[in-house]
């Protein structure tokens, strides 16, 4: 099997939001994401990880993740996500280069 | 003198009270930066089982209640509630360097209500065996979404005005939905469905019910750990929330006192009721009002109303509110 | 006519009882969308403390218990679940647009047991002051391992006449191993060691046995949750799966129920007993059977088998199979 | 110090197959790996983060992360598990180039 | 003769003890590679419970107390604990192929206090109604926090010695206060306070004093279940520290009730006093004091210390200690 | 928008030493790090991730994002901690390169 060129898109925010932000990745196209339970410090506050209590859980963050198969595609998340969100909530987001095995499953062509 | 002299024993005695010292332990400890902490998953168990407990007993008693009683005091909490975000809005719209979105989510959380200071007062009550329908705790949601709901929406008309061009309607059912689905309310409806329509006697008595003054003893401890880590926030907003934190409890609660005292005049509600409205309308909401006002006004700070609720409205509703309204009941109701 | 007033008279009881309310009320919430969750760490805690005390229990009992008296109900255990998997395997073989394997993997889901069915069987047994052999809960294992070992082999044999080139011989013992290693069994198993060799009647009074209601009736609104969020699955696949699953648990049910009159004439097992092999029986395993399924039977599709078990199985076997066997032990033994 | 150039292999997947990856991982000469809790959504169904109840916790997800030395291992890794697993079992797997610091760690040879 | 016909038979009661059962259990089902676990968060509760426990039940203890009755154990428990780590270090000194940090360090582990062991004896004392005062166990950082600091200032000379020329002064209050803000002992502390300055006789008799029992043996089975996987990390290391941790918490156990002992005759310590005394210096740190020392000692080798520990120190600290103690006592005190 | 070059620096280690690393991470100038509760398998041990009770917690994994604008302060911050802890703890460090949306968030400049 040979691998193939994709972008992977990673947005760092506040769990309160994830619900917008993954309707925004299903909207933009991808067929998929991984969440995973994070903690941090930004210029807002630090968000603490989940194991203590939280009285306010909503406001830990989520780490997400989200694997396309091009650079438009990966764009296209990142600003929408970015324009809606950030000016009020925290957050940021990145994109990696990354190299996927099976591309048919990253397709929504 | 006799109202102060019994105040001060109430408020000594309270001092003394496991309730009150848990929260003031929580402070402290995490003010000498403890690492002591309580699982998440815990702490989200016993708010389950707190609401649970609340709403199965009150569902019970409704059971079997004059729905008739119920009616004007359920019609004071959604007056006392609309009522202080009136106020607290009006209030912060005169202070100086107040964003006006602030201070309208802080009138809207103090309109709302704690479920723990309520089951602080709940538990005080017991202890002094002051008898109270088991359907007043259940209100609280009357005093709770009608003041998050009309805080949002005076915030959407005030951001309206500011941006004339995007025209942006609060969809208040909507909100309405949202915060019945929350983890708080569903609890407590859940309860009062399965009090209501269940034998759950059983139940209740046997898990619900005495596990409830433990449970209770580990969300102060949580509440008083999460005030003093809060007031971080509190230092980066204008001291003014602290000011107003601090004195609206106990006005609200007077406020709620008079209205109580008319329903027990007219309608026989107990004075245990009209200690626990009173609480209602002390407390400010520290669990599911922040995320609500959060995602609903994004433009206003977190940082003010959760500062001033959680480290200054709640210890406050707690430490002086619930003895002062007891010494109060027992003076005028004569216990 | 009196049977059926009785059974009428049992289910109007049972829907009050707050066991079935639990359960309903979360397919209820979940219906509505609330955001009220359970920990997951509290969940697996009920589980392990439901298991314990079943164990504990049991296994003081068995100390005193006369041995012979057990031997043909475990035995009947056995054949009951591994006649539950040929049955199944073979009806699901007639029916139209099922996947040899998904339906062999579904038959064996009903063999097993369901730890929360039992458990709820238990407690309204116990409101209903209807005795059983403490012992009889033990049991479960009997007929749980040997159903889902027989379905695994089944499906196996299935596969490899398929693609007879690659030979896989099925790991028996391994399966066995795995199963007694799940959290479930071992928590089970744990308890019965305890309960058999220590002197442990104090903390199963003092912890397990009293919490064992309410704990309960968190695991059943968990267990309602979970039944609304698999109905999607259950969409996925043939709506054959639904019919599946709202029958068999009372036709398994019926035929335990006729074993064990067997046993109950032949070696005096209890009423209680009988209903409870029933309930066994008619449950379907929710907790430990489908990973165990997923892991030895991998082309098998999940949602066919978790679809009808969480979603239909299991609501049927409470809801209808429970209050049924009571009321026909009511009116077969008279009591 | 100098960095070194290295690739990381990311496999998503079921928790219920997490011991049977990690084998192949260390079979194929992996020196470590590490593992982390997640959620996600792809071709097959919702995969819940592990803090609501999950009655099925081997149903959850994991993202295991393991650094290797030279491609020819990653992709021998990746295509292992994708053979063995992704039929039957929800699952993704990608790489990435990263710069580690210390190549010694993740020598096998 | 009689003694030791009492011993045995006290060992073999103490074997049908549930308390024992359960740490046993936990090491079994480890060994048999059972998936059961106990969630983390959980656990934490569960240490959280019990210190609380045994600091508001010392603390309302401590209000009545006669304080120079409190004075001679207390300082008994200091010199316990540092002699216990003296010797320690001496002792590993001798032996070879131990890197002397390594030995410090788990003389240090050796001389601090187990909670949850401590708990198991003031179980069985009670089942056996023995007497002892209720501030006993809350001496137990007397013991714990001097031995760890002793160890970290040993380590520290040592490793200074070597490397002359780095100077790395020892911050004997920073680890002090690092201790005293560790989770286990700001629970203890918290709770001390709230039993001495509030009146939380009720919350302790409602909550933390029923679920004590059943907690532990929770936390028990955690322990066994630990024990056993950390044999591993013991087989890495000198088979010396397994035998040090075999034989050195009967010697300081023994010590320690010749130094109770002493108490008991001046100042009328009482005979279940003095077994706690014992089983605290036979005790070996599994929770707070590994993550101290690794902070503090960082290039002492964990597997040796945490292994000796909790695999072998532990269990037998449970399993012989609390028995030959608890039977010396009968023998000594004619109880 | 455009998309700019900048670097992330992971960090796997003991979360007994995670206050420290976040002091370094701080020192060296980044204006923030996400953290994530991890476990993994390396030279030292297995490291259980936290789901099951971890008698000792501090002994679990944390793993720690940072971004930065420039290498040099990748690097600074992997020689930091690796100089200063992965001799007497379990830990791996490297870097990645990402594209980040709006760069002033990742000033300290
Ligand atoms: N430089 C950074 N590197 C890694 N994560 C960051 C960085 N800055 C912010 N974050 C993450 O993004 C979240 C929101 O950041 P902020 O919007 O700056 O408060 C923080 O809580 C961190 O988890
Ligand atoms: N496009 C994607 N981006 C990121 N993660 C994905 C993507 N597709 C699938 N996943 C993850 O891989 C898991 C299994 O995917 P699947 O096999 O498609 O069900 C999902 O639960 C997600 O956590
Ligand atoms: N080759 C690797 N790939 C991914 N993670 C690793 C690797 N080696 C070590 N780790 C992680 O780094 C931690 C510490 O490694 P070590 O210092 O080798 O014990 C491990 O527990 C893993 O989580
Ligand atoms: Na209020
Ligand atoms: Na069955
Ligand atoms: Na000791």
């Amino acid at each position: 099997m040979t691998l193939h060129k994709a972008e992977k898109v990673v947005i760092i925010t506040e769990k309160l939001i994830l619900k917008g932000v993954c309707e925004i990745i299903e909207a933009c196209g991808a067929t998929g994401y991984t969440i995973v339970a994070a903690g941090g410090k930004g210029s807002r506050n630090v968000r603490s990880t989940s194991d203590r209590a939280l009285v306010i859980e909503d406001f830990a963050n989520v780490k997400i993740e989200v694997i396309v198969k091009y650079k438009t595609m990966a764009k296209n998340i990142m600003e929408q996500v970015a324009g809606k969100y950030f000016e009020n909530y925290s957050g940021i987001t990145y994109v990696e280069d990354v190299e996927i095995l099976r591309p048919k499953k990253f397709n929504n062509d | 003198m006799d109202f102060l002299f019994d105040f001060l024993t109430s408020i000594f005695v309270q001092f003394q009270s496991p309730t009150l010292g848990f929260l003031i332990g929580g402070m402290v400890i995490a003010a000498l930066g403890s690492n002591l902490k309580i699982p998440n998953s815990i702490y989200q168990f016993i708010v389950f089982m707190l609401l649970m407990k609340i709403g199965i007993k009150g569902g019970i008693e409704i059971r079997g209640a004059d729905l008739s009683a119920m009616f004007l005091p359920a019609v004071s909490t959604v007056i006392i509630g609309i009522t202080i975000v009136l106020i607290g809005s009006f209030v912060f719209s005169l202070l100086p360097g107040i964003k006006r979105e602030d201070g309208i989510a802080t009138a809207g959380i103090f309109g709302a209500v704690s479920a723990s200071t309520l089951a602080a007062a709940m538990v005080l009550l017991e202890e002094e065996a002051i008898f109270y329908e088991a359907w007043v705790p259940a209100l609280y949601p009357f005093m709770d979404i009608p003041a998050l709901i009309l805080a949002i929406v005076l915030a959407n008309i005030h951001l309206k005005k500011q941006n004339e061009g995007k025209d942006s309607k609060v969809d208040v059912w909507g909100i309405v939905k949202e915060s019945l689905r929350g983890s708080a309310l569903s609890a407590l409806i859940l309860g009062l469905s399965l009090g209501l329509l269940t034998n759950s006697e059983s139940v209740l008595e046997s898990f619900y019910e005495p596990l409830f003054r433990g449970f209770l003893s580990v969300l102060l401890l949580v509440m008083g750990m999460e005030a003093y880590a809060r007031l971080n926030e509190l230092r980066r907003v204008a001291y003014l929330y602290a000011v107003y934190a601090f004195i609206a409890p106990i006005m609200h609660g007077l406020m709620a006192f008079g209205i109580g005292y008319i329903a027990h005049v007219t309608v026989d509600f107990s004075p245990g009721g009209v200690i626990l409205l009173s609480v209602m309308a002390a407390s400010s909401s520290d669990i599911s009002g922040p995320p609500t006002l959060r995602g609903a006004i994004p433009s206003a700070n977190p940082s003010a109303y959760i500062g001033s609720s959680t480290s200054v409205g709640t210890p406050i509703a707690i430490a002086v509110c619930i003895p002062l309204f007891i010494a109060l009941a027992k003076v005028v109701f004569d216990l």
